[in-house]
């Protein structure tokens, strides 16, 4: 995997690295195209997803070079940039108007460092955020439309806020039919909780800090107990065994039939489409996420951009950034979207061909206007870390309340960010 | 050539002192290799603010990363997690394997083929059992609960959330317990059999032999079990994060550790403080069953 | 009281004591045997569990409540020995048209992929054949001598060059990684099967080095005096005497040895990249599409054990032999 | 305290027959020793009676009880092992009272008058708290006794070390030790004085002999010494190749072998034999010149006895047995003659490799080849059959 | 074929001495014997010269040469264990010839002519293909010796059993066949016989003295059998207390004990000794009515000899060197009188606890309490300083 820098000859393969998963398997295809186009090979090396992140900060750890391209979270940016292990491409991004063909959600959360300042130091990939998926079957039962109406006073049918989730959730919950409502994140090890729960959050009009970096009263305001306490309501209508759930005990509850709807990163919808692996498949939907009590609507994002490795040399750089510049194209967009990437092009996006191709791909669509991030500073893993702890302690471990658990929240997160010196004392 | 006639050795002889150097160089040079630049490299960041992917270079602190490890309540938390943990599932291995080994001990038909098969659970990688174990537990999609006799899936435990360290106890002794079951045997078997036969002949009863001859002749080998067993439990990390994500009330040592060191945090300084701090507490704890080790060798 | 307890049927004919071969220390050593039988089932449950789960499909995997009977299907291994790329509609439209697909072929077809290649796992596990193998084999033979220097020889400093050598597994290998990492990268020895075999040898050092104390300990020195005044040197001795003696515990050594380096995970995950990557890193995270491919884990597992079955297999008669003391009474 | 009785009592080891049929009664209160060369079964005998090994056939009758398939525990015997067999991680001390603390444990279930299953359970339950009292009350009682024992074997100031490091003679004292510091049915004791040289070892036997006497213990003796054969045993069982070849007094066994190899084995130098035929008219012919006139009460008794048709018979008996005399039957050379303290042995050449030994005064002195003639005292002498090897039994 | 030198060797292990330093020159060729009471540094000694212990002082000379530092396998020895160490893993044939194999390997090493470096190599590189060849070559030889020392032993049906299934006797005759194999340039023996019958001892008692005799190998030989040291040993070195007594020939050790310890030590039983009082006048009284007269030679050396001012002196003499006499100068009770086959053993008591031994003839009856009278050989007796114990030496 060591690339042979060779001025002379110029450069003849790239390595990217990412992580290790079907959208990776894509790009390694697109990158064939590069590869018969140009004559430079592309390898896209896969890294387990536990230790994707490790091996990145292992090798920028040494500046090393065994890689020319990174597909990376967008919380890494922060790391990337404020340490120098990523290129600037802000200058590459804008001059072409590369920077113009993306959504501008994405182009901020995957590309933008800091925030709001314009400096791009990646080209967004692969968009990806949370969406739902639901059992039409049970949505579009007669019977249990009128069995819901009765109970609720309005119509069985896709939740369009939160509260109707809940209801919903609650509705179905029928543990003697080994039937529950609803499947949310809560899987303590990296974000999934976090990300989860930032959904409701967000849609309740709560952001993680204010402009000044303040946490009191914002991430344990009155609206975010309220978000919280409705997410922790959620996932009492989860089956049990979701207490440690990410994506993947996600679609394996609504592949066994446990769960009438599921909150999911779009990026594993894929599998869902399929009826050997979903029997389901013929009767489930989609949606995006449900709004908030003042109607917000927001999507945690996932998703990644495209970085380049700033202790490669010169060529190599600029061979990555043509490989870019050709990937970037509407064309190989589309391909890249045909293969089942999710495309941050807006073109690509709007495209009639790309809503109908896959049952999702509307909701993706629509998502895709308003998703929204957390930090992406460079602390945000420590600032990540007391969040999924809280937030698990109070949703699974039903310790204390609400309250308790954001407020001592709140107090690590205003610790860390003032020791960043991103807040005055 | 000669017949054997019997001459006087002639042969180039190594005189001990250099069998000595020629048996422990090799290895002390390895480890003293392998070991020293990140024995002294963590222990000096241990003393520095530093991030391993930053460009910053360390910043030396002095003693602050141990005063905030020490003055950290969660820490002392995490200390006692893992001192429950060690002392719980290294003690039910002990007993658990040195049960086997006693059952094992006499031969019988196939007993080398179930041996055998004890063992495989140790043979699994630590990774696997982790996430599988996890499925196993899973109260709904896993198997323990149905063969514990659970039918309602409301009424059945989840073991995760409710018993997280018992669970991660319960593998741990599932996965290690035949390894101190092996070192037992081996122990077992290397006792002669006439210090039984003297027993019997004293009238001793087996609860009495069992007393006096066998602990006391496979105590060595159990004491070395221990000690790696005790060893490995501060380290264990596989594990917890493969069962319960390392929630809290299963956030071991280690499992803090990682988190500070690679989890989006890279602390790497403090993480080498918190990890020469559990180096001392093995090292003391290690001293103890060396001690314990050496009295029961003067044999 | 039970006065006589009844004879055995058959003569015995091997020396045995009374209380062995009577009737009841034989019903007492078969109770002992069913016990260890339904031990040992109870022990397995999980790992037959991890064999069913190999030839299950997704849904069957993660069917609730677990589903004992199924129908088997190789789709794990499918997936766990290829790469696999998802096959847009139509695209599997047509793919189903084709006739010149093999069985596997099929397997990943009906979920609607195509297989686009091998996987990594027969690399990796070649690699952690290699890896584990040779620095077994160095572990274990280091550890042997070291452990006879140590057990026979006043040595100054003994006592803190053990625990030196302990001391070496005591460092949770989330600190030492790093330091490794960084050291291997200037050596060269990163993503080497060489700088893993070092560092897996050096990792069980310790542990053999003590393991085979232990176990020389408790062969007599006698017998290699005797070895010593016939005329051999204290190598000839060592190897002609010792090692004999000591196949117990190198057995175990080796057994246990094999199976840390076999497994290690962490190590591995952060000092090899492509070329020397060994399995377990890929094992326990094939999240294909979207969710953990159960079966190929299990698959995946299962394949990884069958080696390491066979090592201890294979040194079985090692493991169990016991120590016999003919000619040496030590008081 | 024990009659100890074998019955057709065998061992085989896989094919090989370590100890053949046999059958032994010993008396409550005797003292018997087996005698014999090594890898004749004597340990292996003793190891039955013991229980530490399955006999292959027969019964072991203690008391008239069948005990064959008793365990070694429950047989109230104490054991000298020929290999010491001392526990190697306990002191001299500790390998002594072991025994000791042992039957408490036994004693205390006994004297709570338990049952099979309340022995189980007392064992396990009781005896964490309860032995344990006991055994400290106990326990100046068991060091008394471990003293008594250890000034007897004058081991006081090795009480404290390991076995390990205790010279080998001392570890026989220590294995005897443990034995002797109970008070058993039976003592079964595997050459238990080998390794101690001989002044203590004189003072051991008589010790044995006295605490056997005071016990009134059944005790059963291995040794290869035939001295102390003759010095301890009221009876002594000759063994030779997994078979009893004889069974009597030393006096018996000395004076009357059942057969040529008990009359070789014991004696030192063994019973002299010659080889001669039977003319039938009361002599025997040994060789040209030679010939020996039957004592007259023998005549019948030979007669009857030889099982051969051409009368060949050995004429045994024991040095003491020949006296030189200048008209004495025999005649022969002197081959050798050694001095022994207060008499000489005259080793003498009847020719045709026929050695005899006879005992002579200090005060004559023999040239080497010297011709003599001698007697032999009809009193003493025994007759054999060469083809049964038997003993030809006296008439009466 | 080597002469073995101590110098001031000693042994402790922690404060524990267990040979105090000694001196101690064997010569090439001799046959010197170690005697005394278990305990006291024989096997240590042994095990110092052979180099399995190292020493805590003094040196080791084989031939001039200083081995001390030197390794067992350098000293060209063989050694027989108390305790056999045999290898449990082979059978008696592989025990036996395992010596062999090990000088093999030298030989060959020899036999190429290589140089340091080369035998290095040789080593390793050839020895995986050379040495095996040639080791084929010399399996019949080695086989024919295995089978030669066998036949000596008596223990050719035993060579394919492993030593675990073996009897004592059987075990030690295959301990005492892997010794004897070799031609090493000095045999160390402890205890070489201890578990063989007598008969059989006696057999390899001239066996051993053979061998030595015709390999002309200093051999050292552990026994507390005083009848074995006596019949075997050139010189026998008498121990005790971890210290040398004496060391002498047979005769000089019986006859003129260095002190009271040999003096009560060997023999059997001991010396007699009688605790008296020097008068200066050439007498000595024992007690009332008992005086004896030092025989004049005797007179000067012991008024120069004895220490203290009291007088205070031991006589001490052998049975056979008191005679029963009508006007001996010495009275006495008879105490008991055992007979031993050709004599009887007459025990005196003199009173005040003493008791002495006198050898009689068989004819002569005593009663139990008889008072009779009794002379000293004055050519045997031996006087003591009891304070310093030590024998009072005869000025010539
Ligand atoms: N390794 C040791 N550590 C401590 N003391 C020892 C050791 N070996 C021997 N001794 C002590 O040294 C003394 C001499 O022992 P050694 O074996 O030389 O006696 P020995 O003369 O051979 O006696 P025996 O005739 O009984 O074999 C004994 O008191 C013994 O306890
Ligand atoms: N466990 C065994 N397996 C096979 N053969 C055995 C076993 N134990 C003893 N023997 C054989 O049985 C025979 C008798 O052995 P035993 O130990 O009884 O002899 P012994 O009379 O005690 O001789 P020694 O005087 O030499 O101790 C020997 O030939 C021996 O090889
Ligand atoms: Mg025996
Ligand atoms: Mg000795």
């Amino acid at each position: 995997a060591q690339p042979v820098a060779d001025a002379q000859d110029g450069v003849t393969e790239l390595t990217i690295w990412w992580a290790e998963w079907d959208p990776a398997n894509y790009l390694q295809q697109v990158g064939n195209n590069y590869e018969e186009e140009t004559g430079i090979s592309v390898t896209v090396v896969q890294e387990p997803w536990g230790s994707y992140f490790d091996r990145v900060a292992a090798e920028w750890a040494a500046r090393g070079d065994s890689y020319d391209m990174v597909v990376g979270d967008s919380q890494w940016l922060g790391q990337g940039v404020e340490e120098g292990h990523y290129l600037d491409l802000t200058e590459f991004m804008t001059s072409e108007g590369l920077a113009e063909t993306v959504t501008p959600a994405t182009l901020q959360y995957y590309g933008e460092y800091p925030a709001g300042t314009g400096q791009y130091y990646a080209y967004p990939t692969e968009g990806d955020a949370n969406g739902w998926a639901y059992r039409k079957d049970l949505f579009e039962n007669p019977d249990e439309m009128a069995a819901f109406e009765e109970a609720y006073g309005y119509a069985l049918a896709v939740p369009e806020t939160w509260e109707q989730l809940r209801d919903i959730a609650e509705f179905f919950t029928r543990p003697d039919d080994g039937l529950y409502g609803v499947g949310v994140y809560t899987q303590i090890d990296y974000d999934a909780i976090t990300m989860g729960f930032e959904n409701v959050l967000f849609s309740y009009g709560v952001d993680w800090a204010d402009e000044n970096n303040n946490v009191f009263d914002v991430v344990n305001s009155e609206a975010a107990v309220a978000a919280l306490e409705l997410y922790k309501e959620l996932y009492s209508f989860a089956p049990p065994g979701t207490d440690n759930a990410f994506f993947a005990e996600m679609n394996d509850i609504f592949i066994n039939g446990q769960a009438a709807m599921i909150m999911n990163y779009f990026a594993f919808f894929p599998a869902l489409d399929n009826p050997e692996i979903n029997p389901y498949r013929d009767v489930t939907g989609y949606f995006a996420m449900p709004a908030g009590p003042d109607g917000d609507r927001f999507a945690a994002l996932g998703g990644q951009g495209i970085s380049v490795n700033a202790y490669i040399s010169e060529e190599r750089q600029q061979a990555a950034l043509d490989f870019i510049r050709w990937f970037g194209q509407e064309e190989v967009q589309a391909e890249w979207a045909a293969l089942g990437g999710y495309t941050c092009n807006i073109n690509v996006l709007g495209s009639e061909e790309f809503l109908n191709q896959t049952p999702y791909n509307a909701a993706f669509a629509e998502t895709m206007t308003f998703v929204k991030d957390f930090w992406n500073i460079p602390q945000f893993g420590q600032l990540l870390e007391p969040t999924q702890r809280y937030l698990h302690s109070y949703v699974v471990g039903g310790e204390g309340t609400a309250q308790e658990a954001l407020d001592g929240m709140a107090f690590e997160h205003d610790e860390i960010l003032i020791e960043a010196g991103l807040v005055e004392e | 050539m000669s017949q054997t006639t019997m001459q006087g050795p002639t042969r180039r002889h190594l005189s001990d002192r250099r069998v000595i150097q020629l048996f422990i160089v090799p290895t002390m040079l390895l480890l003293i290799l392998m070991n020293i630049f990140p024995l002294i490299y963590s222990l000096y960041l241990s003393f520095t603010e530093y991030s391993i992917i930053s460009t910053t270079a360390p910043e030396w602190v002095g003693l602050q990363n141990y005063r905030d490890i020490l003055s950290d309540e969660r820490f002392w938390e995490n200390f006692a997690i893992t001192g429950r943990y060690a002392l719980y599932s290294v003690s039910l291995q002990m007993i658990v394997g040195f049960g086997m080994a006693m059952l094992l001990k006499e031969k019988f038909r196939g007993s080398g083929l179930l041996t055998t098969l004890i063992l495989v659970p140790m043979m699994v990688s630590p990774v696997v059992v982790g996430v599988f174990w996890r499925n196993i537990f899973n109260p709904s999609i896993g198997i323990l609960n149905p063969l514990l006799g659970y039918q309602n899936l409301e009424t059945s435990p989840e073991w995760l959330v409710e018993y997280p360290l018992y669970s991660i106890v319960i593998v741990d002794v599932w996965m290690w317990s035949p390894f101190v079951m092996l070192l037992a045997l081996a122990g077992l078997s290397a006792i002669p059999d006439y210090l039984y036969e003297a027993a019997a002949i004293d009238r001793a009863s087996s609860w009495f032999q069992f007393w006096r001859i066998t602990l006391p002749q496979v105590m060595p080998l159990l004491i070395i079990a221990v000690l790696f067993r005790t060893i490995e439990a501060f380290k264990q990390f596989d594990l917890v994060m493969g069962l319960t994500g390392g929630r809290p009330g299963t956030e071991t040592v280690s499992v803090r550790l990682y988190r500070e060191a690679l989890q989006g945090q890279f602390e790497t300084g403090s993480s080498s403080a918190l990890a020469y701090i559990v180096l001392v507490i093995i090292i003391a704890i290690s001293n103890l069953y060396i001690r314990a080790l050496n009295r029961v060798r003067e044999a | 009281m039970a006065q006589v307890s009844k004879a055995p049927r058959s003569p015995v004919l091997h020396s045995t004591r009374v209380d062995k071969v009577g009737f009841g220390p034989r019903l007492a050593l078969r109770l002992r045997a069913s016990l260890v039988i339904i031990l040992t089932i109870i022990m397995l449950i999980p790992v037959v569990w991890m064999g069913m789960t190999a030839f299950k499909s997704r849904p069957d995997a993660v069917a609730a409540p677990a589903k004992v009977i199924f129908e088997p299907t190789l789709e794990g291994f499918v997936s766990l020995l290829t790469t696999r790329r998802q096959l847009l509609p139509d695209e599997a439209e047509e793919y189903r048209q084709r006739d010149d697909l093999n069985f596997a072929d099929e397997i990943a077809l009906k979920r609607g992929q195509a297989i686009i290649g091998p996987s990594q796992f027969p690399k990796q596990l070649l690699n952690s054949l290699i890896i584990a193998g040779v620095s077994t084999i160095f572990s274990v033979g280091f550890g042997v001598l070291a452990a006879y220097a140590f057990s026979r020889f006043k040595i100054p400093g003994e006592d803190d060059m053990l625990f030196f050598i302990l001391s070496t597994r005591m460092l949770p290998p989330v600190v030492v990684t790093v330091p490794v990492f960084l050291m291997y990268r200037e050596l060269g020895l990163y993503d080497t099967h060489f700088g893993l075999i070092l560092l897996y040898t050096a990792f069980n050092l310790s542990f053999s080095v003590w393991l085979m104390k232990g176990f020389m300990d408790e062969i007599p020195s006698e017998y290699e005096e005797a070895a010593l005044v016939d005329g051999y040197t204290r190598l000839q001795a060592f190897r002609k005497i010792v090692l004999p003696q000591a196949v117990t515990g190198i057995a175990a050594t080796t057994v246990f040895s094999f199976i840390f380096a076999w497994n290690e995970y962490a190590f591995a995950l952060m000092l090899t990249g492509d070329t020397a990557r060994t399995a377990p890193p890929s094992i326990p995270s094939r999240i294909g599409t979207g969710g953990v491919e159960w079966a190929a884990i299990a698959a995946g597992s299962l394949v990884f054990l069958i080696p390491v079955i066979i090592v201890t297999f294979a040194l079985r008669r090692h493991l169990l032999r016991g120590v016999t003391f003919g000619a040496i009474r030590k008081g | 305290m024990a009659t100890i009785e074998l019955l057709e009592v065998e061992k085989r080891f896989g094919d090989f027959q370590a100890v053949k049929p046999l059958n032994l009664t010993i008396n409550d209160g005797e003292f018997v020793v087996l005698l014999g060369p090594s890898g004749c079964g004597k340990t292996t005998t003793l190891r039955m009676i013991s229980g530490l090994e399955a006999v292959s056939g027969g019964t072991i009758l203690f008391d008239g009880r069948d005990v064959t398939w008793l365990n070694p525990s429950e047989r109230n015997i104490a054991f000298v092992f020929q290999f010491f067999a001392l526990y190697s991680h306990m002191t001299a001390r500790q390998n002594i009272s072991f025994p000791l603390e042992a039957e408490l444990g036994a004693d205390i279930d006994n004297d709570l008058g338990l049952g099979e299953v309340g022995r189980f359970l007392s064992q396990r339950v009781f005896q964490v708290f309860m032995v344990q009292w006991l055994r400290r009350r106990h326990r100046a009682v068991i060091n008394q006794r471990v003293e008594e024992v250890a000034q007897l074997l004058r081991i006081q100031r090795l009480l404290d070390r390991r076995p390990g490091v205790l010279s080998g003679g001392d570890q026989q004292r220590v294995a005897l030790a443990r034995a002797l510091v109970r008070e058993p049915a039976a003592f079964l004791m595997d050459e238990p004085l080998g390794a101690l040289d001989a002044e203590f070892r004189e003072t051991m036997r008589a010790e044995i002999k006295r605490l056997h006497i005071d016990q009134h213990a059944t005790t059963v003796y291995v040794t290869h010494d035939q001295i102390e054969a003759m010095a301890m045993g009221d009876r002594i069982v000759v063994m030779s190749d997994a078979e009893i070849q004889q069974v009597g007094t030393p006096a018996e066994v000395y004076h009357d072998p059942a057969n040529l190899f008990v009359a070789r084995f014991i004696g030192s130098p063994g019973m002299s034999l010659i080889n001669g035929q039977y003319n039938g008219q009361g002599m025997i012919r040994i060789n040209e010149g030679n010939t020996y006139r039957i004592p007259d009460d023998w005549k019948a008794s030979i007669e009857r006895g030889l099982t051969g048709d051409d009368g060949e018979i050995i004429i045994g008996f024991r040095p003491e047995a020949a006296h030189v005399n200048g008209d004495g039957d025999l005649s022969a050379r002197v081959y050798a003659d050694d001095l022994h303290g207060g008499y000489s042995m005259l080793h003498l050449d009847l020719g045709e490799d026929t050695i005899v030994h006879a005992r002579a005064g200090r005060e004559m002195q023999h040239e080497i080849d010297e011709a003599l003639r001698f007697t032999i005292d009809p009193a003493s002498v025994r007759f054999f059959d060469p083809r049964t090897e038997a003993a030809i039994r006296k008439a009466t």
